[in-house]
């Protein structure tokens, strides 16, 4: 029997993972941790918001995380991970210096310029507000290119509040109106509490037809917020998501992602209210 | 390319043949079933059984191997990272026309940008001979609804009928052609071989009755007109979720990716391994939320797959109507049966069926 | 000077099993000096009755890990018996095959890493694998060689799956026969280098002798392993059936194993038995093996069972390539090796050697062949009594040479040269109490 | 400075103790293994007694109460616990003399002297004490024994199938049993043993415990048009899962599905 075997040289592999540093680490929370990454290879990375990438930890694993940092040609991304298993377990053990695999950008994310002139409406629960940040600095990064920006932002505890230095600066700004809540309050709380339903009764009507709603966070409010954004007028298609599933590959072929016939990895995360609501399985 | 003749008596040497430029595999007796196995020795050339009925798992075990070494690490630091992707020249000797469909549709579906390198240089490597049906060997078999009863369009090298004492082969690409020269016991075929293939394939025709009561075109949208049907229910309160249906199925090809260590818990292999929707722990993701917790969801989504998304996807049948899964579920759950009921309770209106009944005729 | 002893062993190491050994001396004089056996009671077979026969060797094959195979063995002989079953010559040379193979394994495993300390002076097996690497890597690849045998044959070692009463419920492959042909050709060097090493530390090994009656299984035309007849060195011959002559039980309270006894107050088996009662019939390389080592019969040193242990590894290696030899030859398939099972009432009785000696299980099924009486009769629980004497011999002639802590080795050194397998040996039979 | 290695310590209680010959049968690399860790306590192999380990491994079931404290004591003394082997994470079959009759089974065994020795209900270990992690499988594996060391050493959660033994019996391409007119466990059987028995002739009688989700209804449904009575499906089950069993004695012994 012949014993050759063939190598394309061509054939490389999309899940061979980039290696990249971790140059900045932050603890967010007992369970989030913040991460900004260089590639290794000084290639820098190129990336829409919304998408997603595996990230990689010979051993352990790979685990699809949301790009939080905005959209774009850049040297660096940043994530916010929570410890949920053990890949992420192993991720949180990581300080500056140490080094990760990256695969990715992968996902659809969505071209911002496509919205140029509407009003943006961001919706963020818990650390729904990772992925949600990407959109929202690009928004902001491109403030000119958008109408009126708002952005609610819930979360369980005051002590579970993600990005805190982000959250001082939009409040802080006068270009866009930012609210938050938590559901429940402490001692030191003197903002809103209530789930984050209850920050619609504060702002004025959007103009309907002309805005567009970012929606991200677990599936129970996405379904609570759905509804507060329709009663408002927007359009089905205006309202997006991110829809988060087991993933594999991130190729579209592994099979775990899968919600009737599309692929969340290739053809989402982000899906809008129209299309979830013809996949059925989607919430 | 016309077809050839190789005279019954020559296979053994053609299989050697084989054997001295690529890895062979062909189908042999495994107990009282059949089973795709490489052919290593001169011992196990007498054991090829080109008259199988069929196999257990289908030919897609040699292109998307059930284990796959992805990558390999040193340790955790990804610059030890590499890739080896690799393919031995294979021949593939005995494929049954709906086998050689089912490769056609994971073809697709793999190759599908972004495309699996591991899979196509495996593919690219391998030649496939196909081997000629005579009619069902089991009542789950629906082939002739699902039009696999013939080989695809290409795909495939060469292609054999057997005509009692000798083959009928068809040549089907520049590789099986040159194949077959190489080879040097072909001869071509002449009118009384056409002849006799014709005879085959009529007797072969009657041998494969549609078993459905419409055309498989409208399957797509039956399936969707089924979503909401207690059918599911009722069918998966006898489902284990045991996944066999879906490891036999040859258009199934959903993995897993699993990182395995060595000894000194640092260095290893990431590899994919064969997995299966039917499995409860397939759409459940950290912190328990299961996004197809019931037997039901999951049996439904694998139906639908088979009847409906892969077939969208890559235009290619999701289902080739070989009756694997049926028959070997545990339970003898049967996808035909499925398809028949979901017919019959499908918003469609008879007339409808009626006019596909007629058209698919 | 040890006039006075009080030795504890709790949880004797190295051994298969738990077991205390106790003794307490006092003025030179022993008071007290027993193997105290403190397993569970597994009352096994108690679990045998009302099951179904195809279910019993699958049960009793777990009474020991260690000799998974001799278990399983006994227990389908006594099924074959009871149903008056035939085996094809294929089968007979497969069981046995196993066997030798599990001979080989368990002596292995026991000279090396259980034995093989004391004799080289390391506390255990994991300082030799710095101190004689070649020596463990040795002492791995004959014990891999003898599992890997019952993978190929019968799917693994502990509790094997193919070995059914009437035959194999699988056919080993040609492939895989040829290919553990070759291996085996290539450990001979291996099994030399055993008795070498061996040969090398005889004199770790005290000279203590205690005359004893061995008994063990015999035949007239090979050295018995696989089934037999019973021999006594002092009583006799036997058929199987009638073990119970031989094999009297009494309770005793130091120990949830039953203790034995026949001519004498207790008697022994395992490998220095069998060779005691069989060298005659070892073959070309197990009589060149008994050569280098010195072993003659009858050989009454407890100690020296190590030796015959080594002695039955070169004579089961032999066996075991013959036994291939024949199977390649023979072609198997299923057809020749399918058990065809037709359950009646009656009785079985399996009689077997366990690497550590005679091992019996006898049973009575019902017409629908289903348990309703069962009797196992375990190696180490017929040693147990010996154990006791041996000790009992042992102490009073070195107490006033040797130091507590010697008396102490020496004596665990005893109880490990027996090879006992203490959790199997603790779960007796039914006899009539009267 | 080399870092100190991981400590291992091996305990054992009713058994057989072939899920530590197991271990020794690992046998390429067992020289790798004692490269990697610093194996503490090991009974059968070595004398050391030690004061903690990183992990305890415990073999066998647990029956009689006052095996209770050597319990404890091995669990405060251990970072992780590993139930080793059926008799350890489900009772294995020791279970059986449960549904025996305990009093009986002693006689008969026995006889008269049946009280000279302490005997309780056998129940998994993890009846006395926390279990982390279970190795199941009568014998275990020596694959995931394999794969449990080093996930610990790397500090991930051990891979630990719970899909039924099906899917690894069509990966060994074996005629399902059920084709043979023979009925099998496979179905509800936890996978990670590759399908061993099935592809040796026998049947799998879930020696590995059940998946955490088995069709329950399925099971009854196939296995009587299969013919067994609900006697012959109580046996089968039985065999190895007892402690499951809810339609009989022994109350003790049941413990919470895993
Ligand atoms: C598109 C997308 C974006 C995400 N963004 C973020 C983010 O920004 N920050 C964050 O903390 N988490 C995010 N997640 C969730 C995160 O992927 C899971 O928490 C993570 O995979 C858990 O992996 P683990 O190995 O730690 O857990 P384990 O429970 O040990 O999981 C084992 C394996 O199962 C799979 N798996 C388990 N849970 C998930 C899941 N939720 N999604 C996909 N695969 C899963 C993975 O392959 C994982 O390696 C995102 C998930 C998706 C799909
Ligand atoms: S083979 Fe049958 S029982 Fe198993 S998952 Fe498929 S349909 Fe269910
Ligand atoms: S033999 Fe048993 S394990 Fe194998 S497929 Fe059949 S039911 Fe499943
Ligand atoms: S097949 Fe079943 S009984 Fe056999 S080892 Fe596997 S789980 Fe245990």
């Amino acid at each position: 029997m012949s014993q050759a075997t063939q190598q394309p040289a061509e054939a490389v592999s999309p899940y061979l993972p980039r290696a990249a540093k971790i140059v900045e680490a932050k603890d967010f929370t007992e369970q989030e941790k913040y991460f900004r990454f260089e590639f290794e290879d000084g290639q820098g990375i190129e990336y829409l918001p919304g998408q997603f990438m595996e990230v990689s930890v010979f051993g352990i694993g790979e685990a699809p995380i949301s790009i939080c940092s905005s959209g774009g040609k850049r040297d660096d991304l940043e994530m916010c991970i929570r410890s949920a298993g053990d890949v992420t377990n192993a991720l949180h053990e990581l300080n500056v210096g140490d080094t990760v695999g990256l695969r990715g950008p992968m996902g659809n994310g969505l071209d911002m310029d496509a919205m140029e002139g509407m009003d943006l409406l961001f919706v963020a629960g818990g650390l729904g507000l990772a992925p949600c940040r990407s959109f929202i600095l690009t928004a902001l990064e491109n403030r000119e290119k958008f109408g009126r920006v708002t952005i609610l932002y819930g979360s369980r505890t005051p002590k579970d509040l993600l990005y805190a230095y982000d959250l001082d600066a939009w409040r802080d700004r006068d270009d866009c109106e930012f609210l938050v809540t938590v559901d429940r309050g402490d001692d030191d709380w003197t903002g809103n509490t209530g789930v984050i339903t209850t920050l619609f009764r504060k702002i004025d009507r959007p103009d309907a037809a002309n805005t567009a709603a970012f929606i991200i966070g677990p599936p129970v409010m996405f379904k609570f917020t759905v509804l507060e954004a329709l009663a408002m007028g927007l359009r089905k298609n205006n309202i997006y998501c991110s829809l988060e599933r087991r993933m594999k590959c991130g190729l579209g072929k592994c099979g775990h992602c899968q919600i009737r016939n599309v692929y969340v990895c290739q053809d989402g995360p982000i899906f809008s209210y129209a299309e979830v609501m013809r996949l059925r399985e989607g919430i | 390319m016309l077809p050839q003749i190789l005279p019954k008596d020559k296979l053994a040497d053609f299989a050697r043949f084989l054997m001295g430029e690529y890895r062979l595999a062909a189908p042999v007796a495994k107990g009282h079933q059949f089973a795709f196995e490489f052919i290593e020795t001169p011992e196990d050339v007498g054991r090829i059984r080109m008259d199988y009925d069929i196999t257990i798992l289908p030919p897609k075990k040699f292109l998307h191997p059930m284990y796959e070494e992805l990558l390999r690490f040193g340790g955790r630091d990804p610059a030890t990272g590499e890739a080896p992707i690799q393919a031995e020249p294979t021949v593939i000797l005995g494929a049954h026309p709906y086998d050689l469909h089912a490769i056609a549709t994971t073809d697709a579906a793999m190759r599908a940008e972004p495309a699996d390198p591991y899979y196509a240089t495996k593919r690219d490597a391998t030649l496939l001979i196909g081997i000629n049906i005579r009619g069902y060997v089991n009542d789950e078999q629906f082939m002739a609804d699902m039009r696999t009863t013939e080989p695809p369009e290409g795909g495939w090298d060469l292609f054999m009928t057997d005509l009692g004492d000798r083959y009928y082969v068809e040549v089907g690409s520049d590789a099986g052609s040159k194949l077959h020269q190489a080879a040097g016991m072909f001869t071509q075929a002449a009118g009384d071989d056409h002849k006799a293939k014709q005879a085959f394939d009529n007797e072969k025709a009657s041998n494969l009755p549609k078993r459905l009561p419409y055309d498989t075109r409208y399957l797509p949208e039956l399936m969707s007109e089924s979503y909401d049907s207690l059918l599911w229910d009722a069918v998966a309160r006898r489902c284990f979720s045991c996944g066999t249906c879906t490891n036999v199925c040859p258009t199934c090809y959903c993995f897993d990716v699993q990182d395995k260590l060595n000894l000194d818990a640092a260095s290893g292999v990431r590899r994919r391994q064969w997995d299966s929707c039917q499995l409860h722990t397939f759409a459940e993701v950290a912190g328990g939320e299961n996004f197809r917790e019931h037997r039901s969801s999951r049996l439904r989504h694998r139906m639908f797959r088979k009847g409906k998304f892969i077939y969208e996807q890559t235009g290619k049948p999701g289902c080739v109507g070989c009756g694997r899964c049926s028959v070997h579920c545990v339970a003898d759950i049967s996808i035909l049966e499925a398809y028949q009921q979901i017919a019959d309770e499908a918003a469609v209106s008879a007339m409808e069926i009626a006019a596909a009944r007629e058209e698919s005729q | 000077m040890a006039k006075s002893l009080d030795i504890n062993v709790h949880h004797l190491t190295r051994v298969e099993g738990h077991g205390n050994i106790v003794v307490r001396a006092s003025d030179g004089k022993v008071e007290k000096c027993v193997l105290e056996i403190v397993e569970t009671p597994r009352v096994f077979e108690s679990m045998i009755e009302g099951l179904r026969w195809r279910d019993t060797s699958l049960l009793t094959c777990r009474i020991c890990g260690i000799c998974s195979v001799a278990h399983t063995t006994a227990s389908i002989l006594a099924t074959d018996e009871a149903f008056g079953l035939e085996l094809s010559p294929e089968s007979l040379t497969l069981r046995k095959l196993l066997m030798y193979a599990e001979v080989l394994q368990s002596h292995v495993l026991h000279v090396y890493f259980l034995a093989a300390p004391d004799a080289f002076g390391a506390p255990s097996v994991i300082p030799l694998a710095s101190s004689h690497p070649e020596v463990v890597k040795r002492a791995l690849k004959l014990k891999k060689l003898a599992n890997y045998t019952c993978a190929v044959l019968c799917g693994r070692h502990v509790h094997p799956i193919s070995l059914v009463p009437g035959g194999f419920t699988y056919v080993p492959p040609k492939k895989g026969l040829v290919e553990l042909k070759q291996l085996y050709a290539d450990a001979r060097a291996d099994i030399e280098a055993t008795v070498e090493t061996i040969s090398g530390v005889l004199d770790k090994f005290p000279s203590f002798e205690r005359e004893r009656e061995d008994i063990s299984l015999v035949r007239d035309d090979e050295y018995a392993i696989y089934n037999g007849e019973l021999k006594s060195s002092k009583a006799g011959q036997i058929d199987h059936r009638d073990y119970l002559e031989f094999i009297k039980e009494k309770c005793v309270e130091h120990s949830t194993s039953k203790h034995v006894y026949n001519v004498e107050e207790s008697f022994a088996v395992g490998a220095l038995s069998r060779f005691n009662n069989n060298s005659a019939q070892l073959n070309e390389f197990g009589v060149a093996a008994a050569k280098a080592l010195g072993l003659e019969a009858p050989c009454h040193n407890p100690y020296l069972n190590n030796v015959a242990q080594v002695v039955e590894a070169a004579h089961a290696y032999q066996e075991a390539v013959n036994c291939l030899d024949e199977l390649i030859a023979a072609d198997l398939t299923e057809e020749k090796l399918a058990p065809n099972v037709v359950p009646k009432a009656g009785r079985g009785v399996g009689a077997t050697e366990a690497p550590r000696g005679l091992l019996i299980h006898d049973y009575t099924y019902d017409e629908n062949g289903v348990c309703t009486e069962a009797n196992c009769i375990i190696p180490t629980g017929m040693n147990l009594g010996n154990i006791d004497r041996d000790m009992q011999k042992y102490v009073p002639e070195v107490i006033e040479d040797r130091s507590q802590d010697q008396i102490e080795h020496d004596l665990e050194m005893l109880v490990r040269a027996y090879d006992p397998c203490i959790s199997c040996s603790v779960h007796l039979l039914k006899v009539d109490w009267v | 400075m080399a870092e100190s290695k991981p400590t291992i310590s091996f305990h054992d209680f009713t058994s057989c103790e072939g899920c530590q010959l197991q271990v020794l049968n690992c046998e390429d690399e067992l020289l790798d293994i004692l490269g990697a860790v610093d194996i503490v306590e090991f009974r059968e192999a070595i004398d050391d007694k030690a004061d903690s380990y990183d992990v305890a491994f415990i073999e066998g079931a647990f029956t009689r109460e006052s095996d209770r404290k050597r319990l404890e004591t091995i669990r405060s003394k251990a970072g992780i616990v590993v139930a080793l082997g059926a008799c350890a994470c489900t009772g294995g079959l020791n279970v059986l003399k449960n549904f025996r009759g305990l009093e009986k089974s002693m006689k008969t065994v026995y006889g008269d002297s049946a009280d000279w020795y302490e005997t309780s209900q056998a129940l998994p270990v993890e009846a006395a004490i926390k279990v982390d992690y279970k190795v199941h499988g009568c014998p275990i594996p020596r694959q995931e024994f394999l794969e449990v060391v080093t996930s610990l050493l790397a500090g991930r959660t051990p891979r630990i199938p719970d899909h039924p033994v099906c899917v690894e019996c069509k990966l060994r391409e074996n005629e399902c049993l059920y084709h043979k007119s023979q009925y099998c466990m496979g179905p509800l059987a936890r996978a990670g043993c590759d399908a061993w028995c099935p592809s040796y002739g026998g049947r799998c009688y879930a020696c590995r415990g059940l998946i955490s989700d088995p069709n329950n209804q399925a099971a009854f449904d196939v296995l009587e048009e299969f013919g067994l009575t609900i006697d012959d499906v109580l046996t089968e089950f039985r065999l190895f899962n007892g402690v499951y069993d809810v339609s009989q004695p022994p109350t003790e012994a049941r413990v919470e599905k895993q």
